[in-house]
């Protein structure tokens, strides 16, 4: 109860938080049908920013990090991300109305990561005094990948048997229609039905979907600044540029992730009201899931209490950029006004404005 | 003196770009032109995370001037066949009049 | 097999991109794709505030196919009748010959 | 005559200050046919900025405010937007070869109210050391809006009389040309003289006006920084973000509008002279009966004679954002390069360089 | 009522944008319409030293409604001769099967 | 050997600057095929701020500064633009396979100045604290328009020359053929071979490419600044913005140019290997000579060793944003690919990454 009421009151009072407060704003304005826009050649910049500065962060105090320590928590994030996409194989794709392959990508987009709640998480946990280890911010790809890995792995899967399926039954078919004379009429004008054999027996190559991942502009960013923050001297740009524009353009991508939000709501109307339930629930569940690994990392190898907040929120974020593209790609007969819908427009909000503050709320009940 | 052509217009997904460019430059097209465009149509299919509120351009429009109608029906049906069972996306063919000045046609 | 059709041109105002959509929705096309496009003509009004100096693509250029010619020119009379005595405005009707491939015609 | 040179001196110091410096920097280099160009995404992403930095000083503030203090002001803010109108309804649209729907929608972006010159007004003011009420932000939106309603309503109730008599007219015509078997040929291929019958008896409604006008881009901005301001604890993204960075932006956009004023000023030589002597005197009368009214208020309820400054400019200014699209749909028979030209390329330089130094200079004479 | 038209497309680079609108203008079109476009051709020579990796959109594409063939021509030809030999570029011509709505043509 | 192996130290020390390391991190994530982009619009504007910045310090300082100081520099900027154009025309144009414009107009770009190198210059100085007197910003365009205008010239004389001699053969020829009653066939469809007599004897005219060059965005934004920074108090809105942004903002611009170095290697794989050659050595090799005139400026008026490596970036440097359109209209013949190629791919990476270091190690050598 006592645990409760804290948690009530630590939610309130981080609603007003300036990350919190612009994803409100955001939604606000839009569902009132304001005609605000952030440009997207701004919205683009600002993702650059906020990627390359965690990674810079990240870079730069993995220099002086233990490796070892590294290890059980990347070990963990792994996890995770094939977990992920698991559950809700095992869930989501066999409720009612949700399409085996949408829900497969749904699931891979929540076990993937969103590089804008993981800025979130990082500023509300400083905002809180609570330290962390920066090199967490490599901990990203290490559940980003796999997750997007084993969604498309599955779904090429399931294809291959329900096309193995169907092609014995529309072999036969075929045939009597053929004789028949009979042309299949889908073949004219409407763009359904073109036969996909050399398709039906394809092998997944998992490197190409690493390398789509990697390539992608968020992880690219994250690892550049990885990268630089590893190998170059880069504190003077760091400290005069990055770090203090970190957390306004932030607070403008918050606005904008709200926005959308509202603007997508409709879209997930259009489909499976599961997804919205699923959309609630998983990133509260995914992020106590990591919660407890990551303490086990906390008592195993002293991972801080932080650091298990950031696992918790990496696992509850779902992903915004890099994400859809790639499942588009690989899973390309999935709906995306499905996974991005249920993403974008629920998912992310809650991850936010309820994960994180769960996260905090309970780290700081243990730690305190 | 000038040539009579075959339009081939395709108003497809914008994550599709490099692919068509790819399969319009096999089929052996001496060129393509493309420009971003927003539209609607029966799906409506949106492939990218990125914001609505700020993108508002999604789809591409190839234009590929072929000099017979086989090959742009032949670029069409090979887009068709690989992507409109999963993505939005429409062809059509116009007529060119003449092709007046061109460096290779 | 494939599908004659008319396509409809519509070259006008930035600012009356979501009426003239509304418009096209109601006549019953099956869709529409637009661009961004700048452009000179007899009139040259320009409705936004924007800045000239940053904004040099202040018309949208519609492009409607449909089935018969009749829809075509109910959606460009409709859009004369309400828009074009006050904005700038073209509208023309082209020929396509097939729609080769398209969800819903 | 001393106040006169005081402030001559005056001007001539604040054209070296970076708002004014910029603003006539832009004018130059566009006469003189330079290339330079801020991206549209810059300009756009730059008045979002300083408008929601604006709201958000004006929300914290208005948290400490007697509210009670702000009723007069925000009524002559009122007052003055209506004014404004009906003394352009007097003036500019009776001379010669003025449009009385011109006219009009002229008036109606005057009365309308400028972000950019509202900012420089704060950055000038501030260089100056005049302390004046932040919560003056939230007075924009009550000046803009009635001058805007205004201006549509006086050039709707214009329009239909004119329908009026020109359908009695035409009615007779049209059944004598139709006897004469005549088909009018202006209903061909030229795009003018549909009838228009059915808007011709329309009531104007006020609603979706305001409601234009409160879901444009300016205002949606304006309204959720104060919104933010009010109700969440922004101060860390304002401290860090928002507010350093004001400066700079304006002064990037005062070039913005320098160099607009220049490319516009051709336009404006394509309708009548008199649209420029409205444009240089109509800023200056604004502000000066603002000057006055806000007088009244620091009379009676003390507001600071920074505020009487901040409302002067309000209603000197002429909308560049919000106004022309709202005024475009509300008055689509007005032609928009005379409102926007007179208010962009001569309205707005005249209200930055003069306007507010004078504004500036009268207070410091009464308040020092 | 309505009204026959040429339209003639000129696809080239971007910095002609100016020069080639000029030409249009003292041909004595009544107007233009131009999109930026991207594109692949036989030269793809680029002008700018503008990042592509910033700018995918290095060409502009011009449409021209004309009254006639001639008229279309005319331009087409003045494009060619004194652009095409040193910038890349395409020039074809359509036909418009009528003008619904203009202000003035 | 000494001298080497400290060049050797303070070289590898560099990499380590930010503005280097971002710039080989551009050229290894644009070659591991990185989808990262900086939108376009926030490429411009970073250039945009970079160049006023630099501009306004130089303005600022021209104030205090001593006009006949200044002379000789500035003269010296002049002769090499000059003199880099002349060396390219007799040593890359005799190059097997180098066509004669292709190698005046790469030799133009190599002569004239990049405001990024030019900038990187000043930071990796600042880094080294080496003093330089800031009005060295004004040296850009003595540098830059000389080079492009002689490029141009020099080009306009060669084509006349050798039209003169294909029209005399031409006529033969075309005489023939017309009595033959045979149409040159390139007259239909390709778009060669058009007539340009109109062309063959115009006069080159100096005054329309230097307003050309004046009126780019780059030069118009260096001048500008120049300009607030001489007439203005910008002190402000410099302090506040323009300067504490420039570090920041320069290191995403190497990125660009990192990027697009990499993109543009395959474009210059075309053409013929000597441009790969010329773009390695020249920069050099022209920053060398810039260093040993501006040393007599050194020993004869004081100009400093900060000023006058400064200088030799200068000469090193080649032209990335005005010099390319300009010399596209001044020399439409010649292939840009092959300048904009050898420029961008590796003249300006040599530049940045070889030239910079070298100089600022010399001056080190001889200052200490
Ligand atoms: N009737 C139409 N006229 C013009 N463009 C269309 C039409 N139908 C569809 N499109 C375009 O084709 C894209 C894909 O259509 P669809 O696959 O039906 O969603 C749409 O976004 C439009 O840009
Ligand atoms: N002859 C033409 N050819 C192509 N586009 C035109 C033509 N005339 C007008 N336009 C386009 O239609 C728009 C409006 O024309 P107007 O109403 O005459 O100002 C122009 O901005 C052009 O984009
Ligand atoms: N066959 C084609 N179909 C459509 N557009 C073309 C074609 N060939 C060339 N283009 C366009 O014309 C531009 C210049 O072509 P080129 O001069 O051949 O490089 C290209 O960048 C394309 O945008
Ligand atoms: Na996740
Ligand atoms: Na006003
Ligand atoms: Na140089």
């Amino acid at each position: 109860m006592d645990f409760l009421s804290d948690f009530l009151m630590r939610f309130l009072a981080q609603l007003q938080s300036p990350t919190l407060g612009f994803l409100i704003g955001g939604v606000v304005a839009a569902s009132l049908g304001s005609r605000l826009a952030i440009p997207d050649a701004a919205y683009k910049f600002i993702v650059f920013m906020l990627l390359i500065k965690v990674g810079l962060t990240g870079g730069q105090e993995i220099r002086n990090a233990n490796l070892v320590e590294m290890l059980l928590p990347a070990v963990f994030a792994v996890a995770m991300g094939i977990l992920i996409v698991f559950i809700g194989r095992h869930t989501l794709c066999k409720l009612p109305n949700v399409k085996v392959e949408d829900g497969i990508a749904t699931a891979g987009l929540f076990g993937a990561v969103s590089g804008s709640t993981f800025a979130a998480g990082l500023t509300l946990l400083e905002g809180q005094g609570i330290p962390y280890e920066a090199w967490t911010a490599a901990l990203y790809p290490f559940m980003d990948i796999p997750a997007l890995v084993t969604a498309i792995v599955l779904a090429s899967i399931y294809t291959s048997n329900q096309r193995h399926k169907y092609f014995s039954k529309e072999e036969a078919l075929s045939k009597q229609l053929v004789t028949a004379g009979d042309y299949p009429s889908d073949q004219s004008i409407t763009a359904h039905g073109y036969p996909k054999s050399d398709l039906a027996d394809r092998k997944v190559r998992i490197w190409p979907i690493v390398k789509e991942s990697l390539q992608g502009s968020a992880l690219s960013a994250l690892l550049l600044g990885i990268a630089l923050g590893l190998l170059t001297q880069p504190e003077s740009v760091y400290e005069s540029f990055f770090d203090p524009l970190f957390r306004g353009l932030l607070s403008v991508l918050m606005l904008v992730m709200g926005m959308e939000a509202a603007a997508r709501l409709g879209e997930l109307r259009k489909v499976a009201q599961w997804y919205t339930v699923y959309a609630v629930v998983a990133p509260l569940v995914h992020g106590l899931i990591a919660f407890g690994l990551g303490m086990i990392a906390h008592y195993l190898t002293g991972f801080s209490l932080g650091g298990v907040v950031v696992l918790a929120v990496i696992a509850a974020s779902s992903s915004d950029i890099s994400g859809p593209p790639t499942l588009r790609a690989g899973i390309p007969s999935a709906n995306p006004s499905a996974y991005i819908g249920a993403s974008t427009a629920i998912g992310t909000p809650v991850a936010i404005a309820l994960g994180i503050p769960l996260y905090i709320a309970i780290a700081q009940a243990l730690g305190g | 003196m000038t040539q009579h052509a075959s339009k081939l217009v395709i108003v497809t997904e914008k994550v599709l770009l490099k692919k068509i460019a790819k399969i319009i430059d096999e089929a052996g097209a001496t060129g393509y032109t493309v420009v971003e465009a927003g539209g609607k149509g029966s799906r409506n299919v949106r492939s990218s995370g990125r914001p609505t509120v700020s993108d508002t351009y999604s789809n591409v429009k190839f234009e590929v001037l072929t000099p017979s109608r086989e090959m742009a029906v032949k670029i069409s049906d090979a887009v068709a066949a690989q992507f409109f069972d999963d993505y939005s996306g429409i062809a059509y063919l116009c007529d060119v009049m003449e092709v007046l000045h061109a460096h290779q046609f």
